[in-house]
């Protein structure tokens, strides 16, 4: 299993977000992508995840040609995400939302469940035991009835991810998972993102700006800065880097801390 | 040729008036974001209290005309009156329901139209009224295309009231409320702005165009009924949706072009099927440009 | 808020509501006689509609007054039909299923009354229709007649009109109505019958059209003796303004359509000259049509219009046929029907043939000074 | 009544309050004599198909649509000629207006993939419109004529020409619809449809195929619509451009909200309100309409979702506003 990102450009009418931004990711390794402020890291992410097509360049996955791909086979491609700000289906139970979460998964056309075949009843019992496996997994089996709008905000986020995992994509991406985490959610976040690449094999590659969570998990980074890749390398090396140091804190104090 | 001249003028005429009822839609829609079906009644209003007016004046309506300062004394009173009937629908009818969704707005809109066309019917009774005329009779010709006084007058105060909301819009303070509740409701809340007076004067402003349009189809046709407001509300709702919805100009523009659309479409295709041939024309534009010629992202 | 018992509750009452309608039926049979009327009081030809209805109520009254029918008092049920065909559908199957009522009259749109007559055939049930003028209605079953003459008598008889006055080049304009598709069949054949030639011939929407301008323009290019219109009198007056607004001056034509005093408000001084025929006239001699105007008057104080005296008129077939057969079941009222021969109404001698249409005959009339005057 | 119990609410109801409803409507027309309420409650069954099918639309996958009476018109137009002029039988008409209905549901789902909100319902409001100027002036159709005479269905001798026999075909149709779509939405297909309601651009991150589904829900809608035109072309036996106005597709998309959108019972009873009540105010004539107005302005103010409705639907305007702030949240270019 490979993601590759080679030479992505992407430019909104006049406005570059991205130049020439090139970097792999390893199978079973938790990326990083990190940068200040209108750096083009959501934008990056976007067009991984199929939202935007870029300008140039290519994402492989598994050698195969993603960028002009619609959105909706990403899931073939097994590449699930999740987003900023909780994008749940307020209205359906949170069993639904998880049991949407393997629509590509399930195969038995419309016209049996008219007819309520057995070979249907099969796949949508099989879909409900394995989103109440998920479900206990992440302590929320016993909200199963509920509307997905009524749970807390932290709950609605393991919601969010128990649904991407669930469509058993290889690669997780996740965008700011820890917005809006005080420090002991995060810290739980992070012993959460180890587990499922541990226990469950997946590649994860996260957008955060929230660094201690960023050190603390990703083994590999990318920093980019006004749409270009600065830095790529270990947290421990990164936060040493000048570039990187440069382009967060400007130059002055990128000199002063000359190390 | 002269035949296009004569359709063309004949379209600028009717578009003129869908332009004046297309902008209430436009600006109802650019601040709550639903469609306030009941405007075409406010117009059908505005035309009953014109024809009040002028017989309160004494003024003979059957088959009568009128002077230009008698228009413009029937004018002003029916704009305030639908402009008051705007303000209180949106009391009672929206503002209960203005953090329901839209469906429940649009429904409500609905509610509303049935009961004002049908208490109009029961009120003023269902015979068309004859309303006078203004110019009766006057026209002028350019080769053998004849254009009459009021057709030219109709677009002349269309464009007249247009550019007044306009020039209102651009650089009153409460103009630039409207527009700022418009791009972004929290943020204008924010900046002190009082929405539910920004929201009435909206519809204030919005159904005394209506009621403007009302009273010159009035005179222009002379001839009103009850059950005028549906049709035009349809039409006028096409035009501000091919304008680009939530945009002032692009509603002016929708109404010039669909009437110019529907009077061509009918002399040369077939009268029948003009209706038909607008709806074709808008799905065809729609479908190219989704959010109307001039309008912005906001689908 | 929601609870298992409210669905239960709400779900059964609206059930058992129309149970309890059904049930139900009117008290005293005994001593009257009850009909039925129907047509649109409210809608697109909501005017139309009430005029009719005006006429009926008269003609009941008038009737109570003078003794009623064969001692029993006519007792008129009222029901509105908004010209939409499923609401005739509705109240043709309430009248049927009402078992006291042995007569129906109406409607206006014809449209409506062929959604209405395979149910008043079936419940074998009597319906003379006051306005519906479209030759489909003919052959739209045994128990249905009409008072109203049929588009085709009208169209050919102001064709030979035209021709008689001596126009050759004639346009027609008609409403994209059965009432207007139905005259444009006719005239397509009497017109030419009687040597005119049809130079234009355009349709317009009913109720929607207020913009002639395109049409008259097309029609100046046209150029006609006179224009022949299917229409009712509001879009009338409108293009005749319109068109001597944009200086075409060709006299118009028109059937029953024009003949209301709305023309006349509309219309103001375009519509001079213009002429038209129509079965029911103010200014007749006949005491009978005499005294359905005065009564008119007297009672809503405006002078009737035609479908008030059609309508009128469609009552007074119940109550002659009823006096001379004494009838009071459905299958006696349609043999007294059949076998009622000439009766006067306010619209003159009324008979009906074997299709349940009526002969009657028409006046020429014409706009001068305003007003509606026989046309010499 | 907090969000647990309406979740068990859902269940338990469907299991018995169909039973109760289904044993009603067989018993009625054995109690009830006159042919007038059948009649009505024949006209409450088409309504109800023509709610139900345009639930499918709204209620589930949250595309407006002001034009179903369009889809009412092409399976009752199509039928009618099909039985009048190819002499087919009522059964085989049908079933080719259902396909009808299908096929003009694609085609009208085809700018439901690029539009949204207004712009999608003032299409489908022309389409509505478009439909009947073609009824209105083709001369197949006989245009304002109409097309009088249409048989009516045949099963061997027996002919369903009587009120009750069309009671009892129309309402096992409209539980047909209603089975139907119960079903679909506790299926992959339905739970789709209420993804792409919800919110598309995280269906689509689920492998939600947004623009398939969108056009299948209009193909569904129109054909079940489809399948009331025919029913409704052979039971009144005449139809004409004007039974198929915008008035009506209004008031199909009111019976639908008032009932309660996106639920199962809600058009049903939705249908009940509208067709049966203005029968049982018949005798005030103006005043019906005028009360008609007045209690859909009530209805949305004390019960925004429909009497049944417990589709958050007092969300709807906060959705509009997260909905913005996310697409100014997803989209800034950082």
């Amino acid at each position: 299993m490979s993601l590759s990102v080679n030479s992505i450009s992407k430019a909104f009418g006049g406005v570059v977000a991205l130049n020439n931004v090139s970097f792999s990711v390893e199978q079973g390794s938790i990326f990083g992508l990190i940068g200040p402020n209108g750096a083009g890291k959501t934008t990056l992410f976007n067009i991984i995840a199929g939202v935007f097509r870029p300008t140039a360049g290519s994402i492989l996955m598994n050698g195969a040609h993603l960028e002009h791909e619609p959105n909706y086979l990403r899931i073939d491609r097994s590449i699930a995400r999740t987003f900023q700000n909780i994008k749940l289906f307020h209205n359906l139970t949170v069993l639904q939302n998880i049991v949407i979460g393997m629509h590509t998964k399930l195969r038995r056309p419309l016209i049996e469940s008219f007819f309520h075949t057995k070979r249907w009843r099969a796949e949508e019992a099989m879909a409900r035991e394995r989103a109440m496996e998920m479900l206990t997994a992440f302590g929320l089996a016993d909200r199963k009835d509920l509307p997905a709008r009524s749970l807390p905000y932290g709950e609605q986020r393991i919601l969010e991810m128990t649904r991407a995992l669930v469509t058993e994509s290889k690669v997780l991406l996740l965008d700011e998972p820890a917005a809006g985490l005080n420090n002991v959610e995060s810290g739980r976040l992070v012993d959460f993102i180890r587990m499922i690449r541990d226990k469950m094999g997946r590649t994860i590659l996260l957008v955060e700006h929230d660094m201690n969570v960023v050190m603390k998990v990703c083994e590999k980074l990318v920093v980019l800065d006004h749409g270009e890749k600065i830095a790529e390398g270990e947290p421990k090396d990164i936060q040493k880097n000048r570039n990187v140091i440069e382009a967060y804190l400007g130059r002055k104090f990128a000199n002063e801390t000359e190390c | 040729m002269y035949l296009l001249l004569q359709q063309l003028i004949n379209g600028l005429a009717v578009g003129g008036i869908y332009a004046l009822i297309a902008i209430g839609y436009t600006m109802v829609y650019g601040i709550l974001f639903f469609v306030n079906f009941a405007h075409g009644d406010i117009y059908m209003l505005g035309a009953f209290c014109a024809f009040f007016v002028f017989t309160f004046l004494g003024i003979e309506v059957t088959g009568g005309a009128i002077t230009v300062s008698q228009f413009l004394i029937a004018l002003i009173p029916s704009m305030l009156a639908c402009a008051a009937l705007g303000v209180v629908i949106e009391r009672f009818a929206y503002r209960p329901i203005r953090n329901g969704s839209r469906l429940s707005a649009m429904i409500s809109a609905l509610g509303a139209s049935i009961f004002l066309s049908n208490a109009a019917t029961y009120l003023f009774g269902s015979q068309t009224k004859p309303m006078p005329k203004l110019f009766a009779g006057k026209y002028f010709t350019v080769g053998s295309a004849t254009i009459s006084y009021i057709q030219t007058a109709v677009l002349i105060v269309s464009l007249i009231l247009m550019i007044l909301l306009h020039i209102f819009i651009k650089h009153t303070k409460l103009g630039k409320a409207i527009r700022a509740v418009s791009d972004d409701q929290r943020a204008a809340v924010l900046m002190g702005i009082d929405m539910d007076m920004v929201i009435s004067a909206t519809f204030a402003i919005g159904s005394a165009l209506a009621g403007a349009a009302g009273i010159m189809v009035g005179v222009y046709y002379a001839s009103i009924y009850p059950t005028m407001g549906g049709i035009a509300g349809i039409k006028a709702f096409t035009a501000a949706i091919l304008g680009g919805i939530g945009n002032i100009p692009g509603a002016m523009l929708g109404g010039i072009l669909l009437g110019i659309i529907e009077s061509l479409g009918g002399a040369y295709i077939s009268f029948g099927y003009r209706d038909a041939i607008a709806f074709v024309v808008l799905i065809i534009a729609l479908c190219a440009m989704p959010t109307g010629i001039l309008g912005k992202g906001r689908s | 808020m929601l609870g298992l018992r409210k669905i239960y509750t709400v779900l059964t009452l609206a059930i058992l509501t129309f149970v309890f309608f059904g049930l139900t039926s009117s008290i005293d049979a005994a001593e009257t006689i009850t009909l039925g009327w129907y047509g649109p009081t409210s809608g697109a030809a909501a005017q139309d509609g009430q005029e009719g209805r005006a006429g009926a109520e008269l003609a009941v009254e008038l009737v109570n007054a003078s003794g009623g029918i064969n001692g029993k008092q006519l007792v008129m049920i009222y029901a509105d039909d908004k010209s939409d065909p499923k609401e005739g559908a509705n109240i043709a199957t309430m009248f049927v299923s009402n078992k006291d009522i042995i007569g129906v009259v109406g409607p206006f749109n014809s449209s409506v009354i062929l959604a209405a007559a395979p149910i008043f055939n079936r419940g074998k049930l009597c319906d003379i229709g006051w306005g519906v003028t479209s030759p489909l209605i003919t052959t739209a079953g045994e128990y249905i007649y009409r008072v109203a003459p049929t588009d085709a008598w009208e169209a050919d008889f102001i064709s030979k009109w035209i021709a008689d006055e001596g126009y050759k080049k004639v346009a027609f304009l008609y409403e994209n109505t059965d009432y207007g598709v139905g005259m444009r069949d006719v005239i397509r054949k009497s017109l030419p019958g009687y040597g005119c030639e049809i130079v234009f011939e355009e349709p317009y929407v009913q109720g929607q059209t207020k913009d002639f301008g395109s049409i008259i323009a097309s029609l100046k290019q046209a150029a006609p003796d006179a224009v022949f219109m299917g229409a009712i009198y509001n879009e009338a007056a409108l293009l005749m303004t319109q068109a001597r607004d944009l200086g075409f001056n060709a006299p118009f034509f028109g059937t029953d359509g024009f003949f209301s005093a709305g023309l006349l408000d509309l219309g103001g001084g375009a519509v001079e000259g213009a002429r038209c025929c129509s079965a029911f006239f103010t200014e007749t001699a006949s005491p009978v049509v005499r005294e359905f105007i005065d009564a008119y008057v007297k009672k809503f104080d405006r002078t009737p219009g035609n479908w008030a005296a059609q309508s009128y008129d469609g009552v007074i077939a119940y109550v002659e046929a009823l006096k001379k057969s004494g009838a009071s079941t459905r299958e006696e009222v349609k043999k007294a029907l059949d076998a009622l021969g000439p009766f006067e109404g306010a619209t003159g001698i009324n008979e009906f043939d074997e299709n349940g249409d009526v002969r009657k005959d028409l006046v020429k009339l014409v706009v001068k000074e305003g007003k509606f005057a026989l046309y010499d | 009544m907090n969000d647990k119990s309406i979740a068990l609410f859902e269940n338990v109801v469907t299991k018995y309050g169909w039973l109760l409803f289904i044993i009603i409507i067989i018993l009625v027309p054995r109690f009830v004599i006159s042919d007038y309420v059948v009649h009505v409650l024949v006209l409450i069954a088409l309504y109800t198909i023509l709610a139900e099918s345009l639930n499918v639309l709204v209620g589930f996958t949250g595309q407006f649509s002001l034009g179903h009476a369009g889809f009412w018109a092409v399976g009752a137009y199509i039928a009618a000629l099909l039985m009048l002029r190819a002499g087919f039988s009522f059964w085989t008409a049908c079933v080719v207006s259902m396909a009808a209905g299908y096929l003009a549901g694609l085609f009208l789902g085809i700018p439901s993939m690029r539009l949204k909100g207004d712009y999608l319902c003032i299409v489908t409001l022309g389409f509505g419109e478009i439909v009947r100027i073609l009824a209105m002036n083709l001369e197949v159709t006989r245009g304002p004529m109409g097309l009088p005479g249409i048989p009516s269905p045949e099963i061997g001798e027996f002919v369903f020409d009587t009120e009750k026999s069309m009671y009892y075909l129309c309402w096992a149709a409209a539980f047909l619809t209603i089975y139907a779509t119960g079903r679909m939405r506790h299926s992959k297909f339905g739970r789709a449809l209420m993804s792409v309601r919800d919110d598309e651009l995280a269906a689509v991150s689920l492998g939600v195929n947004i623009a398939y589904y969108k056009v299948h829900a209009f193909g569904i809608g129109g054909m079940f619509a489809g399948l009331a035109g025919a029913l409704y072309a052979s039971w009144t036996t005449f139809i004409s451009p004007d039974v198929f106005q915008f008035s009506d597709s209004a008031n199909i998309f009111c019976m639908m909200i008032l009932g309660g959108l996106g639920t199962i019972a809600g058009p049903v009873l939705g249908a009940f309100l509208l067709a049966g009540l203005p029968e049982l105010l018949r005798g005030f004539a103006e005043f019906r309409l005028i009360a008609l107005g007045l209690l859909m302005i009530a209805l949305m103010i004390y019960r925004p979702g429909g009497i049944l409705g417990s589709y958050d639907t007092a969300g709807g305007v906060k959705k509009i506003r997260r909905r913005r702030i996310e697409r100014e949240a997803d989209t800034n270019v950082t």
